[in-house]
């Protein structure tokens, strides 16, 4: 049972991963490419820390959850990335197929 | 008094259990040790960081973090298969959300959560900090989402950083 | 020790002569006076025993070893030359105290000439040959020196240099002779050699030898085709050239010949080459000097053919020649010292050495004229003088010579040529000068010297005279002694007399007198001639060619190597260790392929290894747009740390994770401040020379890690894993070898990264440059300083970047992890927060004062060594222990912690120094101009 | 364990680290702690070398692990002749830095001090890769020292010696790194052990190594063709670090010595003599375009660089020779070329500062103040540099000819090293005269302002004394660097000191 | 099962950290670039935790951590260079 | 798996040697940058390879890799990063001093 339940994580985390980076690659414009990799850094690797946590925690004696800090520290720093990638490709006027927000919201 | 020996206490706490957690144990041992460094830290890092944190709704906290999870699977989901299945189809858009919230950590705590739900990146503040330009895979109705934010993210965030 | 104290006080004399010339010209003079006595008082206890036949040999030791010790030698030949050295250096003193003008230094003259004086002491009565060269080398400098006295003017400088490079060059080869020889016989030392001539004649080594030895003899003593340099010495003031011509530097080369006499000479090799050098010298010095209108032109072409002389008596090497060899040597010293001081007596009264200037001046200086007369006819070999005796006895040998070979009256006929320039030459220095005639338009109106000027001419004059009637009276003893110790043999019977009868020699000295007169008369059309070819016959312009081609050589290969350009040297250096890289595995059967079983690849691996490969690839074709590549750049690192992961290296990785974010940021920080592009500057042929070279070399590194990756391995890495909890208390064998086994390492190593800081500090102080206004594009930049956002979550991170570097540091010794890692992390935390909020905020909160970090940091390092001390163990012992605390358990401590402390806290002082203040650097002045500059 | 091994790489760091931790105290105080550690680590060698000149080799196990296992340190007659000679010129660049020189930069004397600790840990360790360690300390002072003061032409040179350097440090691993992996250890007396016993199938990889090791080592020595970084950034760096450098190609000429005696030596089975090939006919070419450089330089700094090169190849071609005369020969050229190159940059310097705008170029200028004591020990310098009689450098030469004469290069070793003395004679008599006779008159120009000339010239005549001391002293120097030889040709002695207990 | 899962599993982050190279070598401009780094920290991140279940030890464990917590300061100098030119200031 | 080790070990050599012959400081840098990955790796490699037996003892490991190359690595990672802050920064002065970032500053 374990083992199935470990496999789907497994499975999901990656395929996750999977499709982050297939958006990276195949979205058309800058901003939309962005979105991408959010699901690895989210479910992506949640879904495969999840499974780590499970397999050693089963594995040796004790509990291992410590695998929850990779994700508290990716949900820290994952964001900024996120916002400063975006915030550059605003300021360098990459072309969007979003109609390119007015000027409005800068000043 | 308190302010100088104990700076942040809730850091204080989060530390305790970050260290435990690094540590893979609940040894008493560590947790002295955890607590000398939840100490120690803070004291260090104070200047970096002087503001006081105080949360005012901890349960409306936890309910708000609950929601986030849950978004980011949902939206996991949804964006995934849009990613696989027609890329060509997605109605992109930028989004202007006004923003009703004052402090740094809690704008911060906002564009982090808009980040991390899939298909929502937030991309600008406004120099004068009362719009968050927000990038959207997929936004038929722009102000749906716009709306869909302030109420699930912006308004537990106010409740639990600015009520008072 | 008197040798050597008689050697020793001309040198220390100079200091003395220098230091005494601050009181006035006299004193400088009586000083070096002084020391001269003194030398000649040091020698005279020893005088009579070479007289009685010993040789006094007195030695110093100083290096045995090697068989070079200061042996100093006093024999009847080195007797001679010391009593000339001496005596005329005497005369010289006094002369010149006359002859200097007011403007130049007295104290500098008599400095050099003393040391010069020390230098030919030292030459003659030097025992060992080594000792002997290194005084010939400093007669050579010391006269470099003098004849340079007049330094601002060119001729002297050229003059002086010239004579350096020739006599220099051959003191280089008689440096190699002399160790021939030392090599043949096994000692360098003259009752050794001088015993073992017929050992070095039948060696095969021999002919090297004598070439080398005469190579030095001859340059010093002016043989043709050496002799071009004398001339231009001539740039000396007179007492100089009095001194170095006559009695002392060139003759320093027959010396040599005489002094190596009976271990070198006697084979047909010796005849050819001295005979032939010296017959040379002889016709062409006097032809020459006929034609010289300079009067010290003339002296000195004439000094070249007086040495040719001796030189060729040596080379026809017969015992009677020899003597007659040492005479010649005696002889010429006398009357071309005072031929020399005369002259410098007109140059002195008239202002002009020009002999077409010059006329008539008896009529102005009688006495000196009279004087002159009397050398010159010395010179020109006149009965009754002593130039007469030794050339006649010159004569005696040429046509002995005559019957014995087949081209034989070659010789007799040449030196009586020789003869007859000689005669109408020193005609012609007398005639010219003071007689046929006014003077025209002379500097000045000459009158008699000063009375102490003239004495010492008047006691070389008379000296002139007394040997040349009374030679059996007078000089005999000394040529018998000083012949004697020459040949090392029994001398052969000889009369010193002024008549030996109707002989050949006395024909050829009629001859030559009669000869002599009749060319002087004939003498313009020879003259003109001689005009209109000056110069081209001087071997000075080969000389200078030579020289030139060294130069132009020296120059085009300097310029062709050392162009300063960085590119040719890496490609040098990479190219040099191939080829030694390639020279060592080739030649020997090596095998590239080793035994080890190998590791199954994976799909993973070689899917990774492709993209490494496509990126990297991709990283040299776009390293023009410096952004791209930085972060393609960014991406290698990442997979090289994950290689670290994938075979079993995980304090690698991490170490090589977070100096990969440190490097990124570095190099930002630095092309922020450079242009965004490079520009295409190299020729595609270069670019694939180097393409070339890099893929050789990538090749050569592979197969290298190949070849040791597929062999079988054994290492002192077991003892470590044996040894690690035991001895070291640690279960992670890296930490424990880092901190423990090889703790030394990292104390050097955190060294380094100290030093980097201040290094880096050190070059940052004082450089303010201006980064762009506007990137490359031409885009203003952003508003936004300090995104709200980074800023408030980074300060958020910092706490609990702290904490895991304490994890990071504390479990470093039994898990991955330490004191670098932990250092990293925490650098990389504080310069989050200059990213993030910027320089003035951070400064406010952390010291930018980084260096007491650093301080503390090498120095809890070092002093956990230290405290090994206080038990008795050596640097770095490390020690550990388990203690049971209440509440927490079980805790281990260990010295090596305390080192890792160290180590961290240099790691973030050095990083942050390093970052910190090149972030600071730009800042204060305002921004100009666009990004790609 | 007898804790002197290390005094001498303790005593420069903790003196760098208490400069590091007071370096915003008053600069005198830091001349004077800098010059009392120099003045301690003369005495250090001292002793050392009165332990070791009875043929004893210390060895000091770090850690309290013994070799082949942790790193041990050696003082053996070799490594402690260096640490002498290192702090000995190491005082008088200091001194001569203390005139003003140290001040034009941060950090002069910590950087100074820690550039003592890499020479001196370079000099004692016993473990190859430990030498890395310290090749990359003492680089790393040299050039932050290099760079000290700044402008133009020193920091072109400066760029161009790190990145070559940088290069060779890479290079370096590699050598190591291949060594390591075949033979499982990086103490060089068990390297030693090991590479005497490689088996067939991993000679080449060995000699592969130990020749890229060569090329690193070449390349610090400024052997041809790996030269060409030197004469530009010894003749743009300042005077006291010059001088300092004198010794830094000499790490390179001890590596190469160390290395190839001990490890590739006469005694390593089938890779033994490894370098002989390479090295003589380097050398003697590295002494001559050193030569035709003095020839062709158009000032004093480059000529003494170029000196310097030359004097490399001497020494080179000296400990090429390959037999004990030649190596005696070479330990003793070792100090002397030292101690007369600092002697020519720190002089040069001197005059340069007195020439006004013409400054080190050989270009006529007007006679400088004091010329004719500048002169006098300018002439002194100039014999010591190119050897000519009677002083340290016509020994030195003499002893290398003399070591030459059984080897079957002698005719190219006389003809190169007696060519090559001519050649130096001839530029330095054209420097000379230039720069002391060639005088232009002053004219209008105010004699340029240049600090009192006695204290400047006190570190000048210090180093020339030590040539003259050396030329005195020949004959007792001569027996001790014979020794050195003797024991440096006995390899099996290094390695029982270093692995008795193993063996 | 377990075997089979893991395998897949790499095959598909394999497949990621292409398509995320791909990216990073096309550009086309330079935000994604950084984009596809970040991208591969994250699968990066994926590996590691996949290898210490693949080999059953934790050791990895560190190296994910560290990449989640540090790997991003690459990407904001990156991109603040972009901003600002001046990433200290 | 050897294989492909040497192969990325010569390849990224190559990289770097060809960057580092170029004349601009920037790619000299970068190139330096390549040849001490190279460097590390090669270094590395000489205690030979091992999956998943890291150098760290515990009772259930049978097999450890050599931990000396680590540990040199690990010094010459240090060691590299110095002397790569230093050569960026002197960079910078060359440019500043020189007027141009030619490593033989020219243009
Ligand atoms: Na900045
Ligand atoms: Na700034």
């Amino acid at each position: 049972m374990l083992e199935y339940l470990l496999s789907f994580l497994i499975l999901a985390g990656a395929l996750f991963t999977f499709v982050g980076s297939l958006g990276l690659a195949r979205l058309r414009d800058f901003y939309t490419r962005l979105h991408g990799p959010t699901k690895a850094s989210t479910l992506g690797v949640g879904c495969l820390l999840i499974a780590s946590a499970l397999f050693f925690s089963t594995r040796s004696e004790g509990i291992s959850l410590h695998e929850v800090l990779v994700t508290l520290f990716l949900f820290i720093t994952a964001p900024i990335s996120a916002h400063l990638l975006a915030k550059a490709a605003l300021h360098l006027g990459l072309t969007s197929l979003a109609p390119p927000p007015e000027d409005k919201p800068r000043r | 008094m308190r302010h100088r020996l104990l700076p942040h206490p809730l850091l204080t706490l989060v530390l305790v259990g970050i260290w435990l957690l690094l540590n893979n144990t609940f040894a008493p041992g560590h947790v002295v040790l955890g607590l000398i460094l939840g100490w120690a830290i803070p004291m260090f890092t104070v200047r970096f960081w002087p503001e006081r944190v105080s949360i005012n709704r901890p349960l409306l906290l936890l309910r708000f973090i609950a929601v986030v999870l849950w978004d980011i699977v949902v939206a996991n989901l949804a964006v995934a298969w849009l990613i696989v299945g027609r890329p060509q189809s997605l109605r992109p858009a930028f989004l202007a959300v006004p923003l009703v919230l004052k402090s740094d950590l809690a704008i911060g705590l906002l564009a982090n959560t808009i980040c991390l739900t899939p298909g929502t990146v937030s991309a600008q503040l406004s120099e004068d900090r009362r719009f968050l330009l927000v990038h959207a895979l997929d936004a038929a109705d722009g102000d749906a989402v716009i709306a869909e934010i302030k109420r699930r993210y912006e308004q537990p965030l106010k409740e639990v950083f600015e009520s008072c | 020790m008197n040798l050597f104290f008689a050697v020793l006080t001309p040198f220390l004399g100079a200091v003395l002569v220098a230091w005494a010339s601050r009181f006035g010209r006299s004193h400088a003079a009586w000083a070096a006076g002084g020391v001269a006595l003194t030398a000649l008082a040091w020698l005279s206890p020893l005088l009579s025993q070479p007289f009685a036949g010993t040789t006094v040999v007195q030695r110093l030791e100083w290096m045995p070893s090697v068989g070079l010790d200061l042996v100093f030698r006093l024999d009847g030949l080195g007797l001679l030359f010391a009593g000339l050295i001496l005596g005329i250096g005497l005369l010289v003193i006094l002369y010149a105290r006359y002859y200097l003008s007011e403007r130049d230094s007295m104290g500098r003259l008599y400095a050099y000439l003393l040391l010069f004086m020390g230098s030919m002491l030292g030459v003659v009565l030097s025992e060992n040959l080594i000792q002997l060269l290194i005084f010939w080398e400093l007669t050579s400098l010391s006269s470099f020196l003098l004849i340079a006295y007049w330094r601002e003017r060119e001729m002297a400088r050229m003059g002086a240099r010239m004579a350096l490079a020739i006599t220099g060059a051959g003191g280089l080869a008689l440096l190699g002779g002399i160790l021939l020889l030392g090599e043949i016989t096994g000692s360098y030392e003259l009752s050794v050699i001088l015993a073992s001539g017929d050992l070095i004649r039948g060696h095969s080594l021999y002919l090297p030898t004598l070439i080398l030895v005469l190579l030095g003899a001859f340059t010093k003593s002016a043989q043709f085709p050496f002799h071009f340099w004398l001339p231009h010495a001539m740039a000396a003031p007179t007492p100089v050239s009095a001194y170095l011509h006559s009695a002392t530097m060139v003759k320093a080369g027959v010396f040599l010949l005489a002094r190596l006499f009976p271990a070198l000479s006697g084979t047909p090799e010796w005849s050819w080459l001295v005979g032939g050098a010296g017959l040379c010298t002889l016709l062409l010095g006097a032809v020459v000097a006929l034609f010289k209108h300079d009067l010290k032109g003339l002296l000195a072409y004439s000094t070249i053919s007086h040495l040719g002389l001796i030189t060729l008596l040596f080379g026809i090497a017969t015992p009677m020649a020899v003597v007659a060899g040492v005479f010649h040597i005696i002889n010429h010293a006398i009357f071309k010292a005072s031929l020399f001081m005369a002259a410098g007596i007109i140059d002195h009264e008239t202002g002009t050495r020009d002999m077409r200037r010059m006329q008539g001046l008896w009529q102005f200086m009688p006495f000196t004229a009279t004087l002159a007369m009397v050398a010159a006819a010395s010179m020109a070999g006149v009965p009754l003088f002593n130039g007469f005796l030794s050339k006649e006895m010159l004569f005696v040998e040429a046509s002995e010579m005559a019957s014995q070979q087949s081209f034989g009256w070659l010789l007799p006929v040449t030196v009586t040529v020789a003869g007859i320039f000689a005669v109408a030459y020193s005609l012609r220095f007398i005639h010219d000068v003071f007689f046929g005639g006014k003077p025209l338009e002379l500097p000045r109106t000459p009158h008699e010297p000063p009375r102490w000027m003239k004495v010492p001419v008047e006691v070389l004059v008379l000296l002139c005279l007394v040997v040349g009637l009374f030679p059996a009276q007078t000089v005999a003893p000394l040529l018998a002694v000083a012949a004697a110790s020459t040949l090392q043999t029994a001398l052969p019977e000889y009369n010193l007399a002024i008549w030996h009868g109707f002989n050949p020699a006395l024909w050829m000295s009629v001859t030559a007198l009669v000869g002599g007169v009749l060319l002087y008369l004939v003498r313009r059309p020879f003259s003109l001639l001689h005009d209109r070819f000056e110069g081209q016959l001087d071997a000075r312009r080969l000389y200078n060619a030579l020289l030139q081609g060294l130069m132009v050589i020296a120059r085009r290969i300097t310029a062709l190597l050392d162009v300063g350009s960085l590119q040719r040297m890496v490609f040098v250096f990479i190219g040099f260790a191939l080829l030694l890289g390639w020279m060592g595995w080739s030649g020997d059967r090596s095998v590239l392929t080793g035994s080890r079983p190998l590791l199954p690849v994976d799909a993973m691996s070689l899917l990774v290894t492709a993209v490494l490969t496509v990126i990297s690839v991709a990283v040299v074709i776009l390293h023009r747009q410096r952004f791209t590549a930085l972060v393609l750049v960014g991406f290698v690192g990442l997979v090289v740390s994950l290689i670290f992961v994938k075979f079993s290296a995980p304090d690698l990785a991490l170490t090589q994770l977070l100096v990969e974010v440190v490097t990124v940021v570095l190099l930002l920080l630095a092309l922020y401040f450079l242009p965004q592009h490079s520009p295409v500057e190299s020729h595609p042929l270069r670019r694939s020379r180097d393409g070339l070279l890099a893929l050789l070399v990538g090749g050569g590194v592979g197969a290298l890690a190949w070849a040791v990756l597929t062999r079988p391995h054994s290492s002192i890495g077991d003892f470590f894993l044996a040894n690690s909890v035991s001895g070291g208390g640690g279960s992670n064998v890296v930490n424990v070898i880092l901190v423990d086994f090889r703790g030394f390492d990292t104390l050097g190593e955190i060294t380094v990264l100290a030093l980097a800081g201040l290094a880096v500090y050190a070059l940052l102080e004082k450089l303010h440059i201006s980064g762009p206004s506007q990137n490359a594009d031409g885009r203003d930049w952003n508003w936004d300083l300090h995104p709200v956002i980074m800023a408030s979550f980074t300060r958020l991170l910092l706490p609990l970047a702290l904490l895991v570097s304490v994890f990071i540091l504390l479990r470093g010794h039994n898990l991955p992890g330490g004191g670098f890692i932990a250092g990293l992390v925490t650098a990389v935390a504080l310069i989050m927060q200059y990213l993030a909020n910027g320089v003035a905020w951070t400064h406010s909160r952390l010291s930018a004062n980084m260096h007491p970090v650093v301080g503390v940091g090498l120095l809890i390092a070092t002093l956990t060594g230290l405290g090994s001390f206080v038990f008795g163990y050596p640097f770095l012992t490390s020690t550990f222990g388990h203690m049971k605390w209440p509440l927490v358990g079980d805790f281990e401590l260990a010295s090596a912690m305390a080192f890792d402390l160290g180590v961290y806290l240099v790691v973030v002082g050095a990083t942050l120094l390093i970052l910190i203040h090149l972030g600071l650097m730009h800042g204060k002045e305002p921004v100009r101009g666009k990004g790609g500059h | 364990m007898n804790h002197l091994v290390i005094a001498p790489l303790l005593l420069p760091l903790l003196v760098g680290i208490v400069l590091i931790l007071t370096q915003r105290m008053d600069i005198r105080l830091h001349r004077l702690l800098s010059v009392v550690a120099v003045l301690a680590q003369i005495g250090l060698a001292l002793l050392l070398t009165r332990v070791v000149s009875g043929g004893d080799i210390l060895v000091y196990n770090l850690g309290n692990w013994s070799g082949p296992f942790g790193i041990v340190l050696v003082a053996d007659g070799l490594a402690v002749w260096m640490l002498l000679i290192t702090a000995l010129l190491a005082l008088f660049a200091l001194l001569y830095a203390c005139q003003g020189g140290d001040v034009n930069g941060r950090h002069f004397h910590a950087l100074f001090q820690l550039q003592l600790l890499g020479l001196n840990g370079a000099f004692l360790t016993g473990d190859l890769f430990n030498l890395f360690v310290f090749f990359e300390v003492l680089l790393l002072a040299s050039y932050g020292l290099i760079l000290h003061g700044g402008g133009r032409a020193r920091v072109r040179a400066g760029l161009h010696y790190v990145v070559l350097n940088l290069a060779g440090s890479a290079l370096f691993l590699i050598a190591v790194g291949t060594l390591y992996g075949v033979f499982g250890t990086l103490n060089m007396a068990d390297l030693a052990l090991k590479v005497a016993a490689t088996p067939e199938q991993d000679l080449g990889l060995a000699k592969a190594a130990g020749l890229l090791l060569f090329a690193v080592f070449a390349l610090k020595a400024a052997l041809l063709p790996l030269y060409l970084w030197l004469p530009a950034a010894y003749a743009h760096t300042s005077a006291p670090v010059a001088a300092l450098f004198a010794i830094m190609t000499k790490v390179g000429v001890y590596s190469i010595i160390r290395v190839y005696s001990l490890i590739f030596g006469a005694d390593a089975g089938p890779a033994a003599n490894l370098i002989e090939p390479w090295l003589l006919p380097l050398a003697m070419m590295t002494l001559l375009v050193g030569m035709l450089g003095a020839l062709a330089a158009t000032g004093l700094r480059q000529q003494a660089a170029y000196l310097v090169v030359a004097s490399v190849g001497s020494l080179l071609t000296a400990f090429g020779l390959n037999n004990p005369e030649g190596i005696a020969a070479a330990l003793y050229y070792l100090p002397h070329s030292t101690f007369a190159a600092a002697a020519l940059f720190l002089l040069t310097d001197v005059m340069a500062n007195r020439r006004g705008e013409v400054g080190d170029r050989f270009e006529p200028a007007p006679a400088i103040a004091h010329a004719p004591l500048l002169g006098g020990l300018f002439f002194v310098a100039v014999l010591l540099t190119i050897g000519l009689p009677p002083l340290s450098g016509f020994i030195g030469k003499f002893l290398l000819l003399r070591a030459s004469m059984e080897h079957v290069a002698v005719v190219w070793v006389m003809a190169i090293v007696l060519s090559g003395g001519l050649m130096g004679m001839i530029a330095m008599a054209r420097s000379g005269s230039l720069l002391f006779f060639r005088t232009l008159p002053l004219g209008g120009a105010a004699r340029p302002v240049a600090p009192a000339v006695v204290p400047v010239l006190v570190p000048v005549v210090g180093l020339l004394m030590l040539g003259i001391a050396m030329t005195l002293f020949a004959g007792p120097i001569h027996l001790y660097v014979s020794a050195i030889a003797e024991q440096l040709l006995r390899p099996d002695l290094y390695i029982y000191a270093v692995l008795g207990e193993h063996l | 099962m377990l075997t089979v899962a893991l395998s897949i599993a790499f095959v598909l982050v394999g497949a990621a950290v292409v398509l995320s190279a791909w990216r990073l070598l096309r550009g086309p401009s330079a935000p994604d670039r950084i984009l596809a780094l970040d991208t591969l920290y994250i699968n990066a991140i994926a590996l590691l935790v996949l290898l210490g279940i693949h080999l059953g030890s934790a050791l990895y464990f560190e190296a994910a951590l560290l990449i989640a917590m540090m790997g991003f300061v690459g990407t904001v100098a990156l991109c603040k260079y972009l901003l600002r030119g001046d990433i200290i200031e | 798996m050897e294989a492909l080790l040497a192969f990325v070990i010569g390849l990224l050599t190559a990289c770097g040697v060809y960057l580092a012959l170029r004349g601009r400081t920037f790619p000299v840098v970068l190139g330096l940058t390549f040849i001490s990955y190279a460097v590390n790796l090669f270094l590395f490699s000489m205690g030979r390879l091992s999956i998943g037996q890291p150098p760290v003892i515990s009772v259930s490991a049978n097999a450890y890799a050599d931990p000396v190359p680590q540990a040199l690595v690990l010094t010459a990672i240090v060691i590299g990063f110095a002397m790569t802050a230093f050569v960026i920064v002197l960079a910078l002065k060359a440019r500043a001093d020189l007027g141009n970032d030619h490593v033989d500053g020219q243009n």
